[in-house]
């Protein structure tokens, strides 16, 4: 696992209004937060951390971390995330939405360089319940348990997660890789992971329109995962052509760029059930499946 | 956000991509004072393509023509858009066309140069034969002769168009864009290239460190981030259900819901997720109060489903704010039809009916607050869609 | 190529470097059309730094005295130059000045961001300040931010500062500077920060991708790529010795030698290498022979040593250019002392003397060649410069 | 040895007046010159040499190749080198004048990432007497042996590899790391690439004012190298602030960022005298050094 209770964790951001209400919740749920950055307002405190203007300085005095969660405003991330990997930080969460395109599309090049992990941007970040929270994910609908939970999307996640809990499955990490058009991380490498964690029995993906993320996950869901995954795909009533909320979710097929269908609902559901993959209905139909594959012995052999 | 042919060919002329003379025209009269020899060609500055095939597009040879196009063209509504000026152009002698672009693949995260041997106004025949050039690592003038060279040039056009492709691309990073686009890039009997049609889109997002970019279009974006929208979608014109959900998965999920329980849907509120950096706990509840009076201006709303999954603000706070929304004396509702001319104000008629489905702390106090209001509150997803389809039968019924 | 205040000021405008309304001040009648509020700063346009100590700038009132100083500035030589124009400037109450700067480090091959907390007239005060970041790799908002903290600034300086050295080190990146320099930057009591003075350079081989750039410094340029200098530097004025050599460490070792052999050397003349793109046989022959014509101008000159190590001309060919040189009918020469006041035409004197060392092909036929005319030859470079030591001591003698 | 007879070499901007005069006089001298590129010429053949628009083309075409010689004009050079690193070539040998610096700081820092070895720009290239050439050292006045020869110029570098031939004393492999500002490869990187090369006995510097090479190669050669090392400095009596023709040989302390007295000739001689190393004070002692270096035992054990 990536993400442990012992990981040493900065907030980039941290006297932002979202970085003000969520680095105290983060703090309770145990994540160990040694300090802060907000460039011009060092020397300040946050229920008790400690705020400096740069990175640097925070590491020089309060030692070595492992993650960063950014809540810099949007066009101030990049140069956040930067920052963070100049100074040796290999996991950085962003929480913000609005990051214009090709800034991630610079610090994506500049991740698979030096080989660092990125959730986000506009995500919920990363939950493992019980232990540690890096983001905005709302503690209470969680439980520590072996359902890997991995989406592209906030409140949805929530709901599912809730659905699980009431249902008894706990999860053993919640992830969502975030909504906008560009993502620092993607559905297979997170699907790796939760293949790869002892803690997860089955792996949930929550999906939607737009993109071709599902599509790619299925693919490889039948190519490289051994564990079983259930599917939920948000958006079949979705109207085309209409941004939904957040720039992630459009069918567009823009200067012949992509296939006519891809992206809808309907192409991602078939792409998971070619995959052999068990396809949820509606939210509560997920715990629902998840039983009853936790029933019947593994399909695929280790 | 997108640019108008002329307003992607100013930024072209700035980066020395090659185009025509050109002028704009605000009014007819204006062509008394064109500075560009004849003959023109006049065309309709519109955000919707394919001008060309309803009239949009016209050649005229003197003044008196012109005046005359130009009264026509701005008399011509295109798929609904009138055009606000027409863009008069010299006329360029192509021997070919080629269509060029550069986009952002969201699925391999890169930019893309594409290029194909067939431009012009046939659309399918440039897909054909198009040829893609994803930049991987910074960019570098011989990935545009890459381009080329898949496009099967040779000679003198390898640099003539891969030059162009280069300066597009530095627009397409300079300016945050979406798409740029030319179709078609002219090629003369000399050689000359020649960008004769243009499509720039500005990426949304980006559009605040771009000012003068944002400037361009004066119309309501259809969607801005930190802000509820201008207008409601309308997605069945005999519906009389809308949601309201925070999170765009979520209204889409719980549009779903509706659907599958044969639900008619005729609005969604996505009041917005708490991944802006400057989102505080007043913001959500602000977002429902003006969703809920957004949503019920519209007449034909006859329930509202409100479905608000909570990270930090307790359901408490929510429903207070919903409540208060209700105890309100009535507004004056318009009713919104598809077309404006149906525009009619009623005063004094009565709120949709509302069930509530809240998830987060603070229920118990939610649903007491919530108790001595017409609000049906649910615990669950699936009780609430059946509460709203009962709900909604009885008032057909 | 260095700029004036005033060019470096109006690109510092260009991209967002806060600067005070100014206005070019051509003739001191300008100064009645003044737009900006007295009192005013008029400063002097030159090349060369420290001209507050000489007199170059003052602080004015009214029109009057605003004329007044305008044509005593305009009349004051600074080291020899004279402004063409004059910088009328709004004042700045500062109260704190810092020193800031981009240059290229070519040892570490990085650009370095320099700042220091004691800015203003006295550098040494700057220098022992002195903090410095290397931008190692992409440039990104906290380099510029590290500076600031390095250099001991706090609170919302930190961001109005690294603001301007990140507008630095873009129009250093942008417009290719092998300098940018503002000394100092003012800061005034509500915090607000001003460039108070400019200076940019611009590196020279990349001049020719910035014409806007190229085309604001009308002087001869010292030394331009792919020509021969428009004059030759002075060594010793007492010299009476010319050296010319293709390449410039040998054209170095060459001097070097002159001059431990107790040889005075008046000038010397770098005929280039043959690492030009578009380097041809023909460009050195033309080179020597425009060389000779160069050096034999100056009659104090009474000695050449050319000293020419060939890659691909074959020395009889060179000899051949030497040979014609040596039986064209003598010029005008011209004596170019160390003042234009002792600029004169002698007629009909006769050319200095040659002493030719050539290595490469075809040594025999450039011997044949040469020994029908008056210039000496010789194999190795020790023995020339012995012969070129023999030849000055008999002129002198 | 990186450079060997067996290496493939491609020729970029080969249709350039100088790729046109230096082409066929490599190939004469027997390096392997399999194809050559000039963007918007391709088809043509130069000394029975095909030509292509890319380098992809040719690479597909003519097999894999080991090295570029770049002649391509300035302002085209960093595009030619970019794309030979995208196709996998790491040895580069630019021979142009004239290339913006601040291109070089962007190809070095790729160079970096990539582990490409980039002689010059402004430099006449490698020769290895009697294998092969790469540039444009005319091959006369090089003589097989076992002097290492690395200098930042072009014909003082003839001048002494003459030197040396006519006392007898052959070159293994000759280099200039080039005359301009800034430069793609470093007097220690070639010091300890002839240190390790096996046919390499004497190694002989040839320095000149301007910069701090030579005192960083005095204290390199100090710290590092085992091999004997020769060095000469051309410019004690050059002007100080006058450009003596290049970029590169110009004494300046531009905006404090050298000491006042770094880079003069005095600098440069202190500093290798420093190191131990011996100075010659004109190019014909150098071979009188080499000899006299060749007859006593070596100083450093290995």
């Amino acid at each position: 696992m990536i993400f442990t209770p012992a990981s040493k964790v900065i907030v980039q951001g941290i006297l932002e209004p979202l970085g003000e209400v969520y680095t105290p919740l983060m703090q309770n749920y145990g994540t160990q937060i040694v300090a802060g950055v907000s460039p011009g307002q060092g020397g300040q405190l946050l229920a008790g951390i400690p705020v400096f203007d740069m990175l640097e300085q925070a590491i020089s005095k309060m030692g070595a971390v492992d993650t960063t969660v950014i809540f810099s405003p949007p066009y101030a991330a990049l140069d956040a995330a930067l920052e963070a990997i100049s100074v040796g930080i290999r996991q950085i969460v962003l929480i913000s939405q609005g990051i214009p395109p090709l800034d991630m599309v610079h610090l994506i090049r500049k991740a698979e360089a030096t080989d660092t992990l990125i959730v986000g941007p506009n995500s919920p970040g990363v939950i493992v319940p019980g232990q540690m929270l890096l983001g905005i994910h709302p503690p209470n609908f969680y439980r520590p348990g072996s359902i890997g939970l991995v989406s592209r999307n906030g409140t949805l996640t929530y709901e599912v997660a809730w659905a699980l809990s009431q249902a008894g499955l706990g999860q053993s990490i919640a992830v969502s890789i975030g909504g906008d058009t560009i993502l620092g991380s993607t559905f297979p490498q997170w699907l790796q992971i939760l293949d790869e964690d002892p803690q997860t029995d089955v792996i949930v993906l929550v999906g939607e329109i737009g993109g071709d993320c599902e599509e790619v996950a299925a693919h490889y869901i039948a190519e490289a995962i051994d564990k079983p995954v259930i599917a939920y795909v948000a958006g079949r009533s979705a109207p085309r052509n209409r941004r939904m909320g957040h720039a992630g979710a459009i069918i567009d097929s823009q200067a012949a760029d992509l296939g006519p269908d891809l992206g809808t609902a309907e192409s991602k559901i078939s792409a998971f059930k070619r995959a052999g993959i068990l396809v949820a209905d509606r939210p509560s139909e997920i715990p629902e499946l998840v039983k009853r594959i936790l029933k019947t012995p593994a399909k695929k052999a280790m | 956000m997108d640019l108008l042919e002329y307003q992607a060919k100013d930024l072209f002329r700035e980066v020395g991509i090659p185009v025509l003379p050109a002028q704009r025209i605000e009014r007819p009269t204006d062509l008394k004072a064109l500075k560009i020899p004849y003959p023109i060609v006049l065309k309709s500055q519109v955000y919707i393509g394919e001008r060309g095939r309803v009239g949009g597009i016209r050649f005229v040879n003197n003044t008196i023509d012109a005046i005359a196009a130009a009264h026509s063209i701005f008399n011509l509504s295109i798929v609904g858009e009138y055009p606000k000026v027409l863009l008069a152009e010299a006329k360029y002698d192509t021997q070919q066309e080629f269509y060029l672009a550069v986009v952002l693949n969201r699925s391999i995260r890169r930019p893309v140069l594409l290029g194909s041997k067939k431009g012009g106004i046939d659309v399918q025949n440039a897909i054909d034969e198009m040829q893609h050039v994803v930049v991987d690592q910074d960019f570098s003038s011989f990935y545009a002769r890459r381009l080329t060279i898949k496009m099967g040039l040779s000679g003198d056009l390898i640099n003539a168009v891969s030059d162009v492709v280069e300066r597009m691309y530095r627009l397409f990073i300079d300016k945050d864009l979406d798409l740029v686009e030319i179709n078609p890039l002219g090629v003369n009997a000399a050689g000359e290239v020649m960008a004769l049609d243009g499509k720039i889109s500005v990426n949304d997002a980006a559009l605040g460190r771009h000012p003068a970019l944002a400037a361009l279009d004066s119309r309501p974006r259809k969607f801005v981030l930190d802000r509820l929208p201008d207008s409601l979608t309308t997605i069945d014109t005999d519906g009389q259900i809308a949601v309201l959900c925070n999170g765009a998965a979520l209204t889409m999920a719980t549009m779903d819901l509706v659907s599958q329980s044969g639900g008619k849907l005729l609005h969604y509120l996505n009041i917005g997720s708490e991944t802006h950096h400057d989102w505080q706990p007043d913001t959500l509840c602000d977002r429902v109060d003006q969703g809920l009076k957004m949503l019920s201006q519209n007449k034909q709303v006859k329930v509202i489903l409100v479905n608000l999954v909570g990270g930090t603000v307790p359901s408490d706070r929510i429903a207070t704010t919903i409540a208060r929304f209700l105890q309100r004396p009535p507004a004056p509702t318009l009713a919104i039809g598809a077309h404006k001319e149906n525009l009619r104000i009623s005063r004094g008629s009565a709120l949709p009916k509302l069930v509530v489905r809240l998830l987060g702390t603070g229920m118990d106090e939610a649903k007491e607050i919530l108790a001595v209001t017409p609000a049906l509150v649910l615990d669950d997803l699936d009780s609430a869609i059946a509460q709203l389809i009962t709900l909604v039968k009885r008032h057909e019924g």
